[in-house]
């Protein structure tokens, strides 16, 4: 996928243009000082316009962004002593899902999430952050050392979905999904999840189910791929611009159905563009709701959770008239 | 996902791909004769009936109706509905045909939405059952889906009913985007609560069980017992054609083949099947009821 | 495997000369009458010499008989109601393995055992009764499912061993065998475990760990199969059968070392000659085990489990001297 | 299983499999140098020592023995023995060359039987230990090896110390028969109620760890960390060879091709592994400390 997004282009072009100005500025032949400031004004608003008036199809495009920070950036910005731990101790380690173990302000945790490659052999390793049962099982794995030492959990949301492949059905993903879904369900650890890029299926719900369910503004999170979506209602691909904004997967419109319990502002531009200030507004996050969650005991947080999902439903007395 | 009712039925070569229905696909249009959708046999309608749907030529299990379901395992009388006057609403806003296909499907199959629920007894023994119709949105999970569901489950943990679900169903009901993802959350954890106060829980999967619905409750079984050839598995087998570029290997993604693969304790063919649930429910009705956890 | 031992020949002559005289004497030509009386005294007191003399490879030979009854000819003759339940949940239904829900003496109970095939082709497809992983994992599944509803588990054991093969060391067999091993220790269920045929090594151990374990007069349970031993300590398979007077695997033995608790006796000539006697038998014995388990409850059974297996194990608290 | 001590190396092509003893194959005449048992590599004595007995060439990890990996591992002076002065007996009446093996591995490692079991610490966090020797009857587990390892479990769930378990082993101890195979359960058992306590339990897979060893505590830690290059298997792989008459991959059965199968969590190089292991086991000291279970 490029680094530059279609949305981008205009910004990206009145940049180029200020700084070839610039360069004939320094030349020292004509003064073009002013033209400059005002260019440099109309950049700024320029980006706002962009930005604060993304499509749900540009915010699918962010959240693939291949420079966005993925689960190991986070793992190393706001966490240390990470251990990686591999292996689902049944058939395989999958490397579509990293975790382990690691301190976050100093406090043991387990952290688990999907991991996209960098580069494309990296990608291919990684199964560009498609999981096999393996990877949900290796993640239920680490979730029950978890559990079973009071360790909170923080999972990490990227992934495209469970890989669709004839081996991965075999080996039974529609059980891996299912038994890290009802495993969730039963922690007795404090777990915080944050969608930090693309939330896809099932796939990114078998490590979702958190107590907190945190997302960045411009990640998304969808019940099918827009491209899948689109290929099953009008059997075309290629409105999955349309579908995207059908299906109501951007961080507002979860926020509004109450399936997500804060949206993580991000800088103009995406995460990838001032990513310390990303990692500084997680941090944050991730700490608050540890907090808060930390008060609880085991069979609170159980019970909670159970009361927390229970909600999730739109469910009317009456039949809808269309 | 709802709306993809072909979609589950690739490799099975001699379906017509263009039909979207399994009752129509079921049908010629004389009312006294059907064609097998499987094996393209036709057979008078009553005997055909007569067979629980199943092909008298091939064997291939036909869809049910929620009500024939029921009449086939319930023992005479002993239905109870649960949970009724729970419908579908249209969180996303959706525009389009999908309000008039609701009322369309109600019409149709006389329920209000994909599933029913309730109480019957299995030569005697009371059991929290949930049965789902395909014939209903392609037996979508959508929030009623899943409420009902979970009511079904709680229900039969207050009361120490053991449970049981009759899967059939393509997955989420897109048309509710996220909340119906959600869907397979409330079901597990009401599977695990179950387990909790060791109340058995059973799955019957029958054709299809796939996508949302294979990758929450339908997988949790303490028993699965599923009827044969049923389609089964998470990805649809034209998505995985199209990852891998290859044709599926026949007989992927059918009950034998989770059989072989380790997921499926038993392949029960309809003829047999309410004996067996009888049998199987009966095993863990002693001890279950004489000393709860 | 030849359905005639070795050390049964002698016997088998003598009865056919037996019946030779008596269709001789049947022609009325001579009487034969008290020859054959003589004859067949001898042919009784042969038996009882063979049979009641059987070294150690003799009762490794006849616990591997073809013939000899399997763990599906003991549910079939002592429970009702057997559903036979597949599959490990994870990976494949091991054929070697064999397991399911059954009544015995109208109680519900999880019954699982390995099966030998019976014919080639059934050898074939259940791999000798040589489990796999999956063998183990099923095994552990089911047994879960009775300890989650406090049904009494039998297990039947008869297998060389677990299986030498590439995928199976891929897919963990030592991880198998360990967590079924662990898992069985835990179990609040009453576990009774017979030994029907040939307990082979960890591949017998898998899912042998009972709180009463019994075996039949002529089976054997050993640390490693004669051939085996032989080529480690000799570098010569054909001196298996010295090696299986080494080992101490036959029932007396085993149970002069508190390794079983009871060994039900065999008809002259092994279990496969008077089949009936034997169900009886082992009938009787399950059900006064079980009897006597029942009156405890699951922690109490976990605790005396515990114990029983703690004390095994022979400890000086001054070196040997040679 | 015992005596084995080959075995384990078949799919290692350079290995003279006539030497049946690693530190004797590690050895050259002389006395300043050591000749790698994996690549050939002749190195200084002083070298390979101060290097932890790993090659300078191939970086193969060549045995410890239990005292040297206590020097490895623990902080200077923390260890105390536990449970000294228990004996192997001779439960089979084995005649023959056994018992004299016994009393000489007896004085060529300085060790009563083969393993080593007390307490440490690692960076100051109290750790109940275990560690096998391969010198000592291949580290073979008879009756005295299970007898200490479970008093090793036992005692560190009532002291609440983290457990690890360093294991060498090719299994069983034949000459003790099924005595020898029980010791699978008693450890395993001990492992279960460590678990119960919620008290960690850590295992270090070192060349080799296999057959009986393999399949039962050395499977079951919290977390498996694994040297490298280390053989582990359940089945020896001459045995495999035997059955499946073909040729075993390379790199077959060991610490790497089990982390990428799933059974290992970490393979870290000798050099790392006491800095790694006072991390991975610090991780946990301090909530299991605050809030036993
Ligand atoms: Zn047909
Ligand atoms: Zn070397």
């Amino acid at each position: 996928m490029s680094m530059i997004l279609e949305v981008e282009k205009p910004l990206l072009e009145l940049e180029n243009k200020i700084k070839e100005l610039k360069e004939v500025n320094l030349t020292g032949r004509v003064d073009l000082s002013s033209e400059i400031r005002l260019l440099e004004r109309k950049a700024e608003q320029l980006k706002k316009s962009i930005y604060e008036n993304l499509s749900a199809w540009d915010r699918v495009l962010i959240a693939r962004h291949s420079v966005r920070p993925g689960t190991l950036d986070y793992i190393q910005a706001l966490f240390t002593d990470f251990l990686e731990l591999h292996g689902d101790r049944l058939y395989a380690d999958d490397p579509a899902i990293v975790g382990g173990l690691a301190r976050f302000e100093g406090r043991s945790c387990v952290v688990v999430g999907h991991q996209k490659g960098k580069g494309t052999k990296d990608n291919l390793a990684r199964n560009f952050g498609m999981p096999n049962p393996e990877g949900f099982r290796k993640a239920g794995r680490l979730m029950s050392l978890a559990h079973r030492f009071r360790l909170p959990i923080f999972t990490f949301i990227d992934t495209p979905g469970a890989y669709p492949g004839i081996e991965a059905e075999e080996r039974g993903q529609y059980e891996a999904i299912a038994s890290n879904i009802a495993l969730m369900t039963e922690l007795g650890s404090p777990i915080v999840t944050l969608v930090i890029g693309e939330g896809g299926s099932g796939g990114a719900l078998g490590i979702a189910v958190g107590d907190r369910v945190l997302i960045l503004e411009n990640s998304v999170y969808s019940v099918i791929s827009p491209e899948g979506c689109a290929t099953i209602l009008w059997r075309d691909a290629s409105k999955a611009e349309q579908a995207a904004s059908w299906l109501g997967l951007t961080s507002d419109k979860l926020l509004r159905l109450g399936l997500v319990d804060e949206v993580l502002s991000e800088p103009l531009g995406g995460a990838h563009r001032e990513t310390e200030n990303v990692f500084a507004t997680v941090r944050g996050a991730l700490r608050r709701h540890l907090g808060e969650l930390l008060l609880s005991t085991p069979a609170e947080l159980v019970t909670s959770r159970y009361a927390k999902y229970r909600r999730m439903g739109v469910v009317l007395e009456q039949a809808l008239t269309p | 996902m709802a709306g993809l009712f072909d979609k589950f039925r690739v490799n099975r070569p001699k379906v017509d791909q263009s039909r979207s229905d399994e009752t129509q696909r079921a049908e010629l249009p004389s009312d006294l004769w059907i064609k097998c959708s499987d094996c393209g046999n036709a057979m008078y309608r009553k005997v055909f009936l007569d067979n629980s749907k199943v092909c008298d030529k091939c064997g291939f299990h036909h869809k049910l109706t929620a009500h024939e379901r029921l009449e086939l395992l319930a023992d005479p009388g002993s239905f109870e509905e649960w949970d009724k006057g729970l419908f579908s609403g249209n969180p996303l806003g959706i525009e389009g045909e999908y309000l008039e296909k609701l009322v369309s499907d109600r019409k149709k199959t006389g329920l209000e939405d994909a599933v029913l629920s309730g109480k019957i007894e299995l030569t005697g023994i009371p059991v929290g059952i949930a049965i789902m119709d395909f014939h209903f949105r392609g037996g979508s999970m959508g929030s009623v889906v899943g409420e009902k569901i979970t009511r079904m489950l709680e229900r039969s943990g207050d009361l120490r009913f053991p449970a049981l679900v009759v899967t059939s169903s393509g997955g989420a009901r897109m048309q509710e985007g996220m909340l119906s993802l959600m869907q397979m959350v409330r079901t597990s954890a009401a599977v695990r609560r179950l387990n909790d106060l060791s109340v058995p829980y059973f799955c019957l999967l029958t054709d299809p069980t796939t996508a949302g619905v294979a990758a929450s409750f339908a997988a949790l079984g303490d028993v699965i017992v599923a009827e044969p050839r049923a389609i089964i598995g998470f990805s649809g087998a034209r998505v995985i054609e199209q990852t891998i570029r290859q044709k599926l290997p026949p007989g992927f993604q059918t009950s034998e083949f989770y059989q072989k693969h380790g997921f499926i304790d038993m392949v029960v063919p309809r003829s047999e099947l309410r004996a067996t649930m009888a049998r199987l429910i009966g095993m863990f009705a002693q001890p279950v009821l004489e000393s709860p956890a």
